[in-house]
């Protein structure tokens, strides 16, 4: 990866407690280029307007990038434009899946499938739409070496399983679950295969029909873009079975007091006004992210994740959790210090300038599994540097030695 | 590398009244369900003074030396006095805390609060409770 | 209001068709001041990180931001920053209010009560409510002046209403409702009672406890603010009540595979990456809108209102909808000129750099009950000029001419 | 001020074939529900040749102007001539329309395809269906 890249994120200048911000935890939240915030703000200072219904030229010059941002989109996931649901992030996107899934397959006594790696927002609104529909949720377990016990979930897999829902990636194991078997595997039980791609599309080529899942959700934040702003892509023909989540101005056709016709997807599941320049912002972080290109984004976070493996695998002290090859991993560590608590570390590190995340991660029954109640967890993007890594190792070795 | 003073340090490293009072007049549990410090507080207040104060539980360095500190700032002192003591009391005690980690700092604060107004509630001798 | 005022707004140099542009659509959706743009854009590239969670210094800094902004906005409406929800914008707080009262409210055969002149955002959601708790929607009617019939409502209230939703400003006849006394009929019956302030909050001082609602929801991108942001404002015991719409992380205290437990509002209502940036953009909206005093805000929209209303009340072949009194209305005018299309008179005035709306502005209700497929609507925000609003009189002339 | 060329507001204010036909051998409408604007397209065709066309509806200048200049244009034509045009070709001769209004010039066109293929299929005399 070209060092130059560091100039086009201007927060990377940033010192924190006098030292150089080095920023380990872009799988909570990624920085952004300077091609990303001028997007928004250029389309704020030249261009905005709301979207849709406008009949003068501002509005149609907005729509037109609005809607060329879904194009960007679509063509950097193998998906067609009308099959791109713009939402608020993953979360949205993973409660709009289960909501019109729910409404739609699932019956009572039917039973939901998801992991026991999965983060609250692949959990939670499953056993929201389990309960609504009279529904069994279940778990398919994960092996102390942090990957996903595929007998066990062959084991619950059976033709009353309306819904597989399950991440690409692990953002505490960083496992990457092999999701194009295990989809083959729930298609044939006549299931909905649901994927939580927020740790995958933002640091790997992701092709979704190469992926063979029904549904895909991811976030922009995630993914050099702007706040505000998530995908969920899905099949046409299962996206016009699905009915809205959210209701309201430019997702109908006809509406009368007493009842309302819905439009087509997308436009169906983009109710009220959306998150215009932000998906406008999304559109240039995947501009700038094709620009490097998705195969060298992943080579850069093997490399890195492969320094971070290493250094952590060597140190006795050390927990590592999750698969030791860093082929099968997404660009993240998560760790422990014998007898230390992660948010120590965390603190200890943050003193020399070095953010890292301590603390569940938004997977507290995946903690349980572990028997702990938090973990440490470093992250990367193209921006982050070898040096880097090796400079948390360092710092990570004087944490050891100031607490231990 | 500092970020935890040496007050901290030194407790976290030879932790002060660690462990159960037999004969409580107050105790109380609080926790971080989100971090997963617990601390649990027992003093036992005779005419109206800490006459001795157990800490026990688990977490992080910062939650177990503040509660360490605190069951020493406190035995021996009149209840009226240790009532009115402050977060910034402890805080500083402690040598200052980095501001994300306020939490963990004064949860045992939290607990002794409970702990004593626990107490006070108690009127007849704890055997018989 | 100060002339240069203008300068503030980058995109108010822009030319359309070669003509200066004249931007009457703010109502849809308002432009923004560079310290709007600049706000957001500086904390991507000097504070940037993911809220809450994080044990870093960043993190912190992010997060003293996000809830700075939440506290701004409490304070601008009169509220405690615990009473303040960010939702995407008025529609998904509109559903939030749905299907949290739906779940906790509505039982089988009691009432919701709407009006005639709802926007689809405040109307869709309850229809779809109703339908979800067996109970029957009921819609106030609307008088031929535009007015809220109030003998209607009172009829339509009973003790079977348990939910009233209304407009605090017609986004289409610029109806200033009288919520302060119908939410006290509407106590008096029992029912809860929700303010729909998309079109009043960007234009005029409200106070949510004078204005004596239960709910109230706005938008951050008709008031100055970034889009993907808006409001739901709420007591904070009748939050307490509420279920989340959106579940995931950051809302929740405890998680199990199979249950969990809500944390308290507003993080209830926040699931998932909140628009951290777009939160801090609205901040600065806000600090922007109480610089020029809320006061001084709606004076100025009164007296473009005026200045419209005059012109169009004037030329015999418009017709306007709405109340005459200019100060009995929002910043906005819709009306139509005889015997010609309102797309036809919008593409006209595009064609002189005058952007109005043509349609049903997301009230096809209201259309349907004055006969109309569609209206004109000129509407303004503070950069706007009287010479603006001359300029649009005068163009509507020469459209008159070219079509009549 | 122009931005509605001459053509557009000669067939606006001077409909050619506006009305009903009394014996269409096609006919369908086409409607926007967004705007509003309804076109109703009907055609009778003899020997292969639109032997003639009219237009009813309501809606905007252009949607209104776009029928009548269609009407126009087709009449006379051999069907598979008509069946050959493009967007385009109505859209040139109505001497350019805004972006913006391009469904509204459209929505005729749509109606005439529909037209013709309802007629296509119709096999018996209009009058016994
Ligand atoms: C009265 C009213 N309610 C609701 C809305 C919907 O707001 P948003 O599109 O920001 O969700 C609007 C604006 O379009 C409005 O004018
Ligand atoms: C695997 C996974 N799923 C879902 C989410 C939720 O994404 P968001 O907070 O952007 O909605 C995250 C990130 O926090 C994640 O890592």
């Amino acid at each position: 990866m070209d060092e130059r890249i560091r100039d086009d994120f201007p927060i990377l200048r940033r010192h924190e407690h006098g030292k150089p911000l080095v920023y380990l935890d872009s799988a909570a939240t990624s920085m952004k280029p300077s091609a990303v915030i001028e997007a928004e703000a250029d389309f704020y200072r030249e261009s905005y307007a709301n979207v849709r219904r406008g009949v003068y030229e501002l509005a149609a010059a907005a729509t037109d990038l609005y809607e060329g941002a879904r194009a960007k989109v679509a063509s950097f996931i193998g998906a067609r434009p009308d099959e791109v649901v713009f939402t608020r992030g993953t979360t949205e996107a993973l409660n709009l899946a289960a909501w019109g899934l729910g409404e739609t397959h699932v019956d009572p006594g039917d039973e939901v499938l998801v992991t026991e790696m999965e983060h609250h927002a692949n959990l939670l609104p499953w056993q929201e739409m389990a309960r609504r529909q009279g529904a069994h949720l279940r778990a398919a377990a994960v092996t102390q070496d942090g990957e996903l016990d595929r007998d066990d979930l062959r084991r619950k897999l059976s033709p009353r399983t309306k819904v597989l829902a399950l991440a690409h990636v692990s953002n505490v194991l960083g496992t990457v679950n092999p999701v194009v078997e295990i989809a083959a595997e729930a298609h044939r039980a006549g299931a909905v295969v649901v994927v939580d791609a927020a740790q995958s599309v933002p640091h790997m080529p992701v092709d979704v029909r190469e992926l063979g899942a029904d549904l895909v959700a991811f976030s922009g934040h995630k993914m050099l873009g702007p706040t505000g702003i998530g995908i969920l892509w899905g099949r046409n023909d299962l996206l016009s079975e699905l009915p809205p989540l959210l209701t309201g101005g430019e997702m109908v056709r006809e509406v009368w007091l007493n009842w309302a016709t819905w439009d087509d997807p997308p436009a169906r599941f983009e109710g009220g006004t959306p998150p215009i320049a932000q998906a406008i912002g999304l559109g240039a972080a995947v501009d700038y992210l094709r620009a490097i290109g998705m195969d060298e984004v992943r080579r850069h976070g093997e490399k890195l994740t492969a320094l971070a493996l290493d250094g952590l695998l060597g140190r006795p002290h050390v927990t590592v959790y999750g698969p030791r090859d860093p082929k099968a991993r997404g660009a993240l560590v998560s760790f422990a210090l014998a007898g230390i608590h992660p948010h120590d570390v965390a603190t200890l590190l943050d003193q020399e300038g070095i953010a890292i995340r301590a603390g569940h991660h938004c997977a507290q029954p995946l903690h349980r599994r572990f028997g702990i109640p938090a973990s440490c967890r470093a992250s990367f993007h193209v921006y982050t540097t070898p040096d880097e890594v090796e400079h948390f190792l360092a710092a990570l070795d004087r944490a050891w030695e100031a607490l231990r | 590398m500092t970020g935890y003073e040496e007050v901290i340090l030194d407790h976290w490293r030879h932790p002060r009244h660690k462990g159960r009072l037999p004969d409580p007049t107050g105790s109380a549990i609080e926790a971080n369900p989100l971090c997963g410090d617990v601390v649990r507080l027992e003093v036992r207040v005779e005419g109206g003074t800490i006459a001795d104060a157990r800490f026990s539980g688990e977490g992080c360095a910062i939650s177990q030396a503040a509660a360490s500190l605190l069951t020493e700032l406190i035995v021996g002192k009149p209840v009226a006095e240790v009532e009115k003591m402050k977060d910034e009391d402890l805080l500083s005690a402690l040598g200052g805390v980095v501001r994300t980690r306020l939490s963990c700092a004064l949860l045992p604060l939290r607990a002794l609060r409970k702990a004593l107004a626990s107490g006070a509630q108690r009127t007849s001798p704890p055997g018989e409770v």
